[in-house]
């Protein structure tokens, strides 16, 4: 039933898929890992689960922010229910 | 004029996009490919950009410095592999003064540094290849 | 590269003269004619040089940018009728970062306004014209 | 004789040409002035002659400065006995 799936989608954990950039390919993930997200968890969350899956090469995060095709998350900000995930490492534009 | 694109950059047209009757003073910045770093020889740099978010960016990045100094600017920044000599990106201000083309350009490409999503990959003669080090966002 | 020119300028070429395959920042300005001046309806400006000195002075201009800063420079000017949005000077520099060549920019438009032998008649909508004000040599 | 000849162009007054630009070509004499120029005429004696020539236009003249081809003069500079001389009005390029 449309309404029961819809909550289901809501309230529980997704497999999200977060684009790598950067440096961050040089950890041996590729350009882009899935991770579980809930409804509750912030960019700060997202990130500390991201370090798990980088193991020994999580230093290449440190300075990385979470961000959407908008906007860069706040540590505190929840992840979107929807759209694209990106980790930046620090930018070198220019 | 907001442009992220893996073709040749194009002075003449950012020009174009800042010049007006009453603009008395164009600004310009170039960044070209450099053929050392920190020493060693590099032969090209591979761009890489967030898409959407830096093309936001970029256009947030030239609307405040046209907000700050009252010029217009356009902005274009290259992705993909660049040779030595390559432009990476050009700035273009247009004012009805020298000063505040001069400021504004000056304004967009350090904040431009600063914020936008793009990454810097060097490879060197020695066959080896490196990200550079950056500005931590957020 | 230094140009005293009735034809029109060439970024591309001044560009060119100063690229290098250890500079990674190039910083240009452009003049060009504003279509009001002093509240008047502009439309042409005579640009006249007493020309050998003028190029003299010029060159001048740019070595002494280039002493400052270490970045290379090109100027061109024009001379002649040129109409609204016309560009009348071109300066370009070119060094390994951003910072030199904005400041060799800015060095060589400013001491050229103040010491090179040219000067500006304004062509008005209303059929006058006027040579402008300008700085005491010497 | 050549040799009293030089002696007369080096001791003489000459007739020289003098260049007008910019705005000293609304006084009403043309691009071009000719000024008994003597060995020992500074810049200064040469523009306080030209004033006397612009008579009611000498406004036009202030500011300005008497030059080579290759340097502008001080005040107290000799006049050079050859070349080009020209009075360069307060400049404005760019």
């Amino acid at each position: 039933m449309p309404s029961i799936s819809l909550k289901a989608a809501i309230t529980n954990p997704m497999t999200r898929r977060v684009e790598l950039y950067g440096r961050l390919r040089d950890a041996g993930l590729g350009d882009a890992v899935e991770l579980e997200v809930g409804p509750k968890t912030t960019a700060a969350e997202l990130l500390r689960e991201l370090a798990r899956r980088f193991g020994a090469a999580k230093g290449l995060l440190e300075g990385s922010a979470l961000a959407t095709e908008s906007e860069v998350l706040n540590a505190s900000a929840l992840v979107p229910a929807s759209g694209v995930l990106a980790v930046l490492p620090p930018v070198c534009g220019g | 004029m907001i442009l992220l694109t893996d073709a040749r950059l194009d002075p003449a047209a950012l020009q174009a996009a800042v010049a007006a009757p009453g603009h008395g003073g164009l600004a310009f910045f170039a960044g070209a490919v450099r053929d050392r770093h920190e020493g060693k020889a590099v032969v090209a740099v591979t761009y890489e950009a967030f898409r959407p978010l830096a093309e936001k960016i970029l256009a947030e990045v030239a609307a405040e410095a046209e907000a700050a100094t009252g010029a217009k600017l356009a902005i274009a920044h290259r992705t993909g592999r660049l040779k030595v000599g390559e432009l990476s990106v050009f700035v273009a201000a247009g004012a009805p003064h020298r000063g505040e083309a001069f400021e504004a350009c000056r304004r967009a490409i350090d904040t431009l540094k600063d914020r936008v999503p793009v990454w810097k990959k060097e490879h060197y003669a020695d066959g080896t290849s490196g990200w550079l080090e950056g500005c931590t966002l957020g």
